[in-house]
């Protein structure tokens, strides 16, 4: 999973597997914490809930 | 009692009758917690399972509820890249079925590892080169996509959205929910394709290996084909059965059709490509490996009626009535038709497992054939029983069904 | 600003989400998950092997006659695998499958740790000394009543220091009765003693045999010494110009490793032997000088063999087609190095002489006795030169009279009979045996009709084992002085198993006694030096150890060295052949017992070991589930007998003979004559552990004895059966 | 010194005319590689063999019977591009295919026991540890510190006595040589076997004894040149390293499959 584990190989395999692997995981990361950080600056901009 | 937090609008039924319901089902899960806790303190001598059948009935249910669960990926997939608008009156649901689904598939791959405690390592120490770390790492990231998919619904329970970071965050997150969707679909493609791989690599075991495409075997494209063709109509499936249960019509004819309809056209591609394939492993791949056809077929339980059952009664017919407008708008007909559809899919991912298992590949082999222990049975049954109360509380407190209050307004 | 309800609530989830990614995010989960893996590696319950210093201990195996040289790899005092020794006379590095598994007798559950007293029914541990004392008691009194004859003792061997020092303890004591279990080696002695006029055991140069008339006998199932056997097997395999013909009712291993299977109808394989000596005869294809030179009686012998033995006789009689008579005939006379041999499956039971005379007197047609790779009268190696036993009145007078067992009266050339001993003590009153010694036997198991065996053992009044283990016969002894087993003790082995010049190996002790043991030849010394008078004085040893050393003298060396001595200078007598016994006893064959449309055999595998020593569990472990399944034994037969029974795979069924019933389960096999039940030997113990005991059925419960016309010994080969579905 | 660097491929050769079905390198095997057994051990499809003695008939009725015994240890296959079936299928990377030895390990510590190997060997050569291994009161006394017992839930199988090698090796260095002779790695088994129907040795080196009996053909993929020899299941291209010999055409008919379209043209 890692470059540091021993059965690690910078080969094809393993660039295209993991590659495609860390690629969605930061897609998902990156998405919820845009939300996350819009929606605690939303917050404090006073909207949401019964504020409007 | 509990009124503070049932959606506006909509009738639910009085929280003990509620409860009374929940507890039947507790009945069954801690059955199945019971069977789980014996596998995990005793080992896995607990089951049937042998050294000529180390994938059996856990397996194929892995690989079932993960085939139905695929309509989640497939309507996320129309609803939001395709954009069928009429479908997001049924994509939360979908989602909500779709998680259930997943998070079973992996309780049960937890029970069915003889050292559960190193689960981790297929993370950790993985082998790119299995299908089986493919079907893992999707598997687990895609569950957490669903699990992003579903949160904004919990969001809108009426208590939580007075909060307003929540109302916030649950807004935003629907802004961009197509980028999460499209992850979605792409991890769900390559587990469930990787799943159909599982078997298809076997090189020792000529019933299931398949050839190659690539780096997949056909199997591989067969089984993200048929999840996204099967996986509609199992949703269909449990939104009927909602509506019989609360005995109110949840969703508009016109979004149970068109999605019908496309499930419909899906499986019908889907089946005709299952039997060239079929056709080409019997003339081509077995024959070439020693085998005929027969030779998978020559068991009292395993004969060719299984070939016919998963690909006419599971394949075509289903199919034909989909497809067609008369069809799937006659509710008896469409019943069958999902509930065929369903039947078909949990047959070839059975046959993909246990009959792979069953059939003899050395000359002086036999035939091996098993039946799972109680503890088997009740662990499979485990995953139904959560999935059914986290639907009922989510019925209960969530707006699942968008149409609901336009179809049954309280006056 | 005033914080109302609804912040009060974010702010608290929000805390709780900050605290709950928090611990994520703290190296405490990885912790965790990485030690988990650890603890499934180090279960207290998965035993972790200490590591040490390598050594290796070369001895010899006693667990079966074989007499293989065995080494054993020790990790400091731990003995962990017994291997072949390379370069050994007999087994040159092969090894059965029963001395690999000596180190699960060595530290099983099965041995008995200490001297043991029989006390209300349970077992008690007692002390050597009082245990020792208690028997010279009984023996002083015995003596002292005057009928020293009423102590005997049963033993596996009648060759060796340890059996001869029993011998001479019951000699000098004043019995006769030292009574050695049955075998071929029993059949062997007296065919020989009847046709060559003397004593000698039999041995065989298969290595240089090229082809090999196996009447029977099964030299790939662990006939003679079984790893000797395999060796000579690959030999013949490896030269197109050499084979194995395997005469036998049952495709056993040995017959599937033949060149050629011949399905006699069992019982009749004396028959065809005349048989074929007719054909030899009547194409006068023997060695003519030879006979005219060697023999006595030969002429008598043709009359007869050409008047009854003609191939069509024969060919009814035995069921062997007339032609493959002939066949067979002429391959065995045109072979330049033949060899016929006989003794059924691994041979523990002895067989009709008849038939091994028949068999020995083809050997003697074609010139192959005593000759290169044919047949050998061996004397027995003697280097046991000891003084005769002091003998006072009570002793001399004592070993006067007749054997319990009969033997050398009617029969005057069988030394010992076992099966008669039996009948002796439950035919009278109360026993004649007063006290019995049993060691390297377990006669309560091996013996037929197991019942009247165990009728009798009741009898005695107090028996006395030497076994390591709790077997079926010590479960019936009053006190138990437990031996060395094989790997913890010293002895001198000759081995007695076809070679062709007398051989001696040493056992040598690799590991300190395990159990609170005691080496037998110490305990005999020990009883005599208590008994005082002639007893003490002819046993002027002070312990086994110095006995040994002192009778072995000058080849002490040499088998402390390489674990064997070879007597080279050892002759095989070449005394003259005389066909008369044969003639004289002309058709005394062993009829089996009742009259049931079926006939049962047992058969032999070197999986199952039918010796005095019980499976071991990893021999058990590779027993085929078509002999076992559960606690059901199977037994094989013909699908075209079976169906007759309306019996199909797997059923299970009652077996009944004259002499008892058995539950068993039906494999059908189409490698059995029909009409022929086979039951396999070494099942149905009820002692020893929990991996055997109760498995199967034992054969010997389902047969009773049929003397043998010639010796008296019982050679009931099979005995007609029902078999009913049940 | 020179160092040789070129790359062993350990195998076997059983020849089934001489194998008698004794069992001993059965017991050979669970002695050596300290293999646990149950009070029960008829149920063969939960019995640890590593290496397993079949028995197979040529079906023929009385008298033309024949019998023969096959034993069947890890077949340590190279597959077509140096993967095994069941190396290539492991997740958890704990069975590999050494390319200098051409065994086939089996990291037990590794395996978390999803048992995908097993499901993928057409062989049966892996056998899954489904109870707590139990030695009776004392009996773990002869336990070898040479190979870890396993634990429950775990994957185990032949090594061809891997530990051996290491052990030969070690030697080997300490007396300052870098090859083995020929003898000095030998299995369990084959030094067991009172028949010598077993053959250990380097395929790959024209001087051993196993080598000049198959002859094997490296070019397409090890199979055999002798017209004598066969692997089990050939054409499933395991590409196997142990092979059989056998005079019967019946015995090298039954080491693989044929769909009878196939026998008939065989016959003229």
């Amino acid at each position: 999973m890692f470059p540091f584990s021993f059965e690690w190989a910078w080969d094809a395999a393993h660039i295209v597997f993991m590659g495609g692997l860390w690629y969605a995981l930061s897609i998902v990361g990156l998405g919820m914490t845009y939300c996350i950080i819009k929606a605690t600056m939303d917050t404090i901009s006073g909207k949401g809930g019964n504020h409007h | 009692m509990d009124s503070a937090l049932i959606p506006k609008g909509v009738k639910r039924c009085p929280l003990p009758v509620f409860a009374a319901g929940i507890a039947v089902v507790g009945a069954v899960v801690l059955w199945g917690v019971a069977g789980m806790l014996l596998c995990w303190l005793k080992g896995l001598n607990q089951t049937n399972m042998n050294d000529s059948y180390g994938f059996a009935l856990w397996i194929w249910a892995d690989l079932a509820v993960i085939a139905v669960g695929g309509g989640a990926f497939f309507t996320g997939f129309l609803r939001y890249i395709i954009n069928k608008e009429e479908l997001k009156n049924i994509v939360n649901f979908a989602v909500l079925v779709g998680v259930n689904c997943y998070v079973g598939a992996l309780l049960i791959l937890g029970i069915d590892v003889g050292q559960p405690l190193r689960g981790w390592f297929i993370f950790w120490h993985a082998n790119v080169h299995s299908m089986l770390t493919e079907v893992a790492f999707c598997l687990s990231c895609y569950l957490g996509v669903l699990i992003i998919e579903y949160i904004p619904l919990v969001l809108e329970n009426r208590q939580i959205d007075k909060v307003p970071f929540f109302h916030n965050l649950g807004h935003n997150m629907h802004e961009i929910m197509a980028v999460f969707a499209a992850t979605g679909v792409f991890l769900s493609c390559f587990h469930q394709g990787s799943l159909g791989g599982v078997a298809g690599v076997l090189f020792g075991r000529p019933f299931s290996y398949r050839e190659h495409l690539l780096v997949w075997p056909w199997t591989f494209f067969l089984f993200t084909w048929s999840a996204a063709a099967f996986g509609p109509c199992f949703t269909i499936l449990c939104t009927k059965i909602t509506e019989v249960i609360t005995g109110k019509k949840l969703v508009k004819d016109n979004v149970i059709e068109l999605l019908a309809k496309i499930s419909g056209w899906m499986i019908f591609f889907y089946i005709i490509a299952k039997t060239t394939d079929t056709w080409y492993w019997a003339a081509h791949t077995a024959p070439a490996m020693g085998f005929e056809l027969n030779d998978f077929y020559n068991n009292v339980l395993y004969g060719k009626w299984i070939l016919y059952a998963e690909i006419i009664v599971g394949g075509f017919i289903p199919a034909l009535i989909l497809i067609t407008k008369a069809g799937r708008r006659n509710p008896l007909l469409l019943w069958t038709a999902v509930l065929l559809a369903t039947f078909g899919v949990c047959l070839n991912r059975w046959v993909m497992v246990c009959q792979t298992m069953a059939a003899p590949v050395l000359p002086f082999d036999k035939w091996v054939l098993y039946s799972p222990s109680w503890q088997e049975v009740s662990t499979t049954i485990l995953p139904v029983a959560l999935g059914i109360i986290v639907v009922s509380l989510s019925y209960r407190y969530l707006p699942v069904f968008p149409q609901e209050q336009e179809l049954n307004p309280i006056d | 600003m005033k914080i109302d309800r609804r912040d009060f609530l974010s702010l608290g989830i929000g805390a709780a989400a900050g605290i709950g990614a928090g611990t994520a995010l703290s190296p405490l989960p990885w912790k965790l998950i990485d030690d988990s893996s650890i603890w499934s590696q180090n279960w207290p319950w998965t035993p972790v092997p200490p590591d040490g210093a390598v050594s290796f201990k070369n001895s010899v195996c006693t667990l079966c006659p074989g007499g293989c040289g065995i080494t054993v790899r020790k990790v400091e005092d731990r003995c962990i695998k017994i291997e072949g020794t390379k370069g050994n006379i007999v087994n040159n590095g092969g090894i059965c499958i029963l001395g690999l598994s000596g180190l699960q007798l060595l530290y099983g559950p099965t041995r008995v740790k200490a001297p043991m007293k029989k006390d209300g029914g349970r077992w008690k541990e007692i002390s050597w000394d009082s245990a020792i004392d208690e028997i010279v008691k009984r023996l002083k009194n015995i003596r002292k009543e005057g009928k020293p004859e009423s102590v005997a003792c049963v033993s596996g061997t009648d060759q060796g220091t340890v059996a001869q020092l029993i011998g001479r303890f019951l000699t000098a004591y004043g019995s006769p009765n030292y009574i050695r279990t049955s075998s071929i080696a029993d059949s062997y002695e007296i065919a020989l003693k009847k046709l060559h006029g003397q004593f000698s055991s039999i041995g065989f140069d298969f290595e240089n045999s090229d082809f090999v008339l196996s009447f029977g006998s099964g030299v790939a199932d662990g006939w003679g010494s079984p790893v000797r056997m395999f060796k000579a097997n690959s030999k013949w395999k490896d030269s197109k110009d050499k084979a194995l013909y395997q005469i036998e009712s049952r495709l056993s291993n040995t017959a599937a490793k033949a060149d050629k299977w011949i399905a006699i109808i069992p019982g009749t394989e004396a028959i065809l032997a005349m048989g074929i000596a007719n054909v030899i005869i009547q194409k006068s294809l023997y060695k003519k000088k030879l006979i005219e030179k060697y023999s006595k009686g030969f002429n008598n012998f043709k009359a007869l063999v050409l008047k009854e033995y003609s191939p069509e006789k024969v060919s009814k009689i035995t069921g062997v087609k007339k032609s493959e008579i002939i066949a067979i005939a002429k391959k065995f006379a045109g072979a330049s190095r033949p060899v016929a041999i006989c003794g059924s499956g691994q041979g523990r039971t002895p067989g009709s002489i008849f038939e091994f005379m028949a068999v020995h007197a083809l050997n003697a047609l074609i010139g192959s006795v005593n000759n290169i790779g044919g047949v050998f009268s061996v004397p027995e190696p003697d280097y046991i030169k000891w003084t005769e036993a002091e003998k006072d009145d009570v002793a001399a007078k004592g070993i006067k009279t007749d054997r319990i067992d009969g033997a050398g009266k009617k029969y005057p050339d069988t030394r010992y009979l076992i099966n008669r001993l039996i009948d002796s003590i439950n035919s009278t009153g109360d026993s004649p045996v007063e006290l019995l010694f049993v060691n390297g036997a377990n006669p309560c198991y091996t013996m037929p009709d197991t019942e009247n065996v165990i009728k009798a053992f009741k009898k005695i009044p107090y028996i006395v084992s030497f076994s390591s283990y709790f077997d079926e016969t010590t479960e019936m002894a009053d006190i138990i002085l437990p031996n060395h087993t094989n790997l913890e003790r010293l002895e001198d082995i000759p081995l007695a198993a076809g070679l062709i010049k007398p051989v001696v190996g040493l056992s040598m002790p690799v590991v300190e006694p395990e159990c609170n043991t005691r080496h037998i030849g110490d305990v005999f010394i020990q009883m005599a030096k208590l008994m005082d008078g002639n007893i003490k004085a002819s046993f002027p040893w002070n312990n086994y150890e110095e006995c040994l050393k002192k009778t072995l003298g000058d080849k002490w060396d040499k088998l402390a060295r390489d674990g064997y001595w070879v007597d080279e200078n050892s002759r095989a007598s070449r005394g003259i052949f005389d066909f008369t016994p044969l003639v004289k006893n002309n058709r005394n064959l062993v009829k089996p017992e009742g009259k049931s449309k079926l006939t049962l055999i047992p058969y032999d595998s070197m999986r199952l070991t039918v010796g005095y020593i019980g499976d071991p569990p990893f021999a058990m472990k590779t027993v085929e589930d078509t002999i076992l399944k559960g606690n059901d034994v199977f037994v094989e037969i013909n699908p075209k007998t079976a169906a007759g029974y309306n019996l199909s795979e797997g059923d299970k069924a009652r077996l009944t003979t004259s002499k008892g019933k058995a539950k068993v389960r039906v494999h059908l096999y189409d490698g059995i004559r029909p009409g022929i039940v086979a039951m396999p030997r070494g099942l149905g113990h009820t002692e020893f552990d929990e991996y055997l005991a109760g498995k199967g059925e034992n054969f010997n419960k389902l047969i009773g004895p049929v003397e043998d016309p010639v010796s008296g010994l019982d050679a009931a080969w099979g005995i007609q059966a029902e078999i009913t579905k049940t | 010194m020179k160092v040789d660097t070129k790359q062993k491929k350990f195998g076997m050769a059983i020849d089934l005319d001489k194998c008698t079905g004794c069992g001993s390198c059965m017991v050979a095997c669970m002695s050596e590689n300290n293999v646990p057994f149950k009070k029960d051990e008829t149920n063969k499809l939960d019995s640890i063999t590593w290496i397993k003695v079949y028995k197979v008939t040529n079906d023929k009725k009385y008298p033309d019977t024949d019998l023969c015994y096959i034993p069947r240890p890890c077949m340590h296959c190279d597959g077509q591009h140096g993967h095994a079936p069941c190396v290539s299928v492991c997740p958890a990377v704990a069975t590999d295919n050494d390319k200098s030895t051409g065994v086939v390990s089996q990291i037990y510590t590794r395996c978390f026991g999803c048992r995908y190997c097993m499901a993928a060997c057409p062989y049966h050569a892996r056998y899954f540890n489904w109870w707590d291994p139990v030695w009776p009161e004392g009996m773990e006394k002869y336990l070898s510190p040479n190979v870890s017992p396993r634990m429950r839930g775990v994957v185990e199988k032949c090594s061809f006595c891997f530990h051996r090698y290491q052990l030969a090796m070690d030697k080997a260095y300490v007396e300052g040589r870098r090859e083995l002779r020929e003898d000095e790695y030998q299995t369990s088994c084959t030094q067991a076997c009172p028949a010598g129907a077993i053959t250990f040795g380097d395929l790959n080196n024209p001087k051993h004894t196993v080598h000049k009996m198959v002859q094997p053909d490296n070019k397409h993929h090890g199979k055999p040149k002798n017209p004598k020899a066969f692997r089990l299941l050939e054409r499933l291209g395991t590409n196997a390293k142990v092979y059989y010999l056998s005079d019967r055409k019946w015995v090298r008919k039954l080491g693989d499959n044929q769909t009878p379209n196939e026998e008939s043209s065989k016959k003229h």
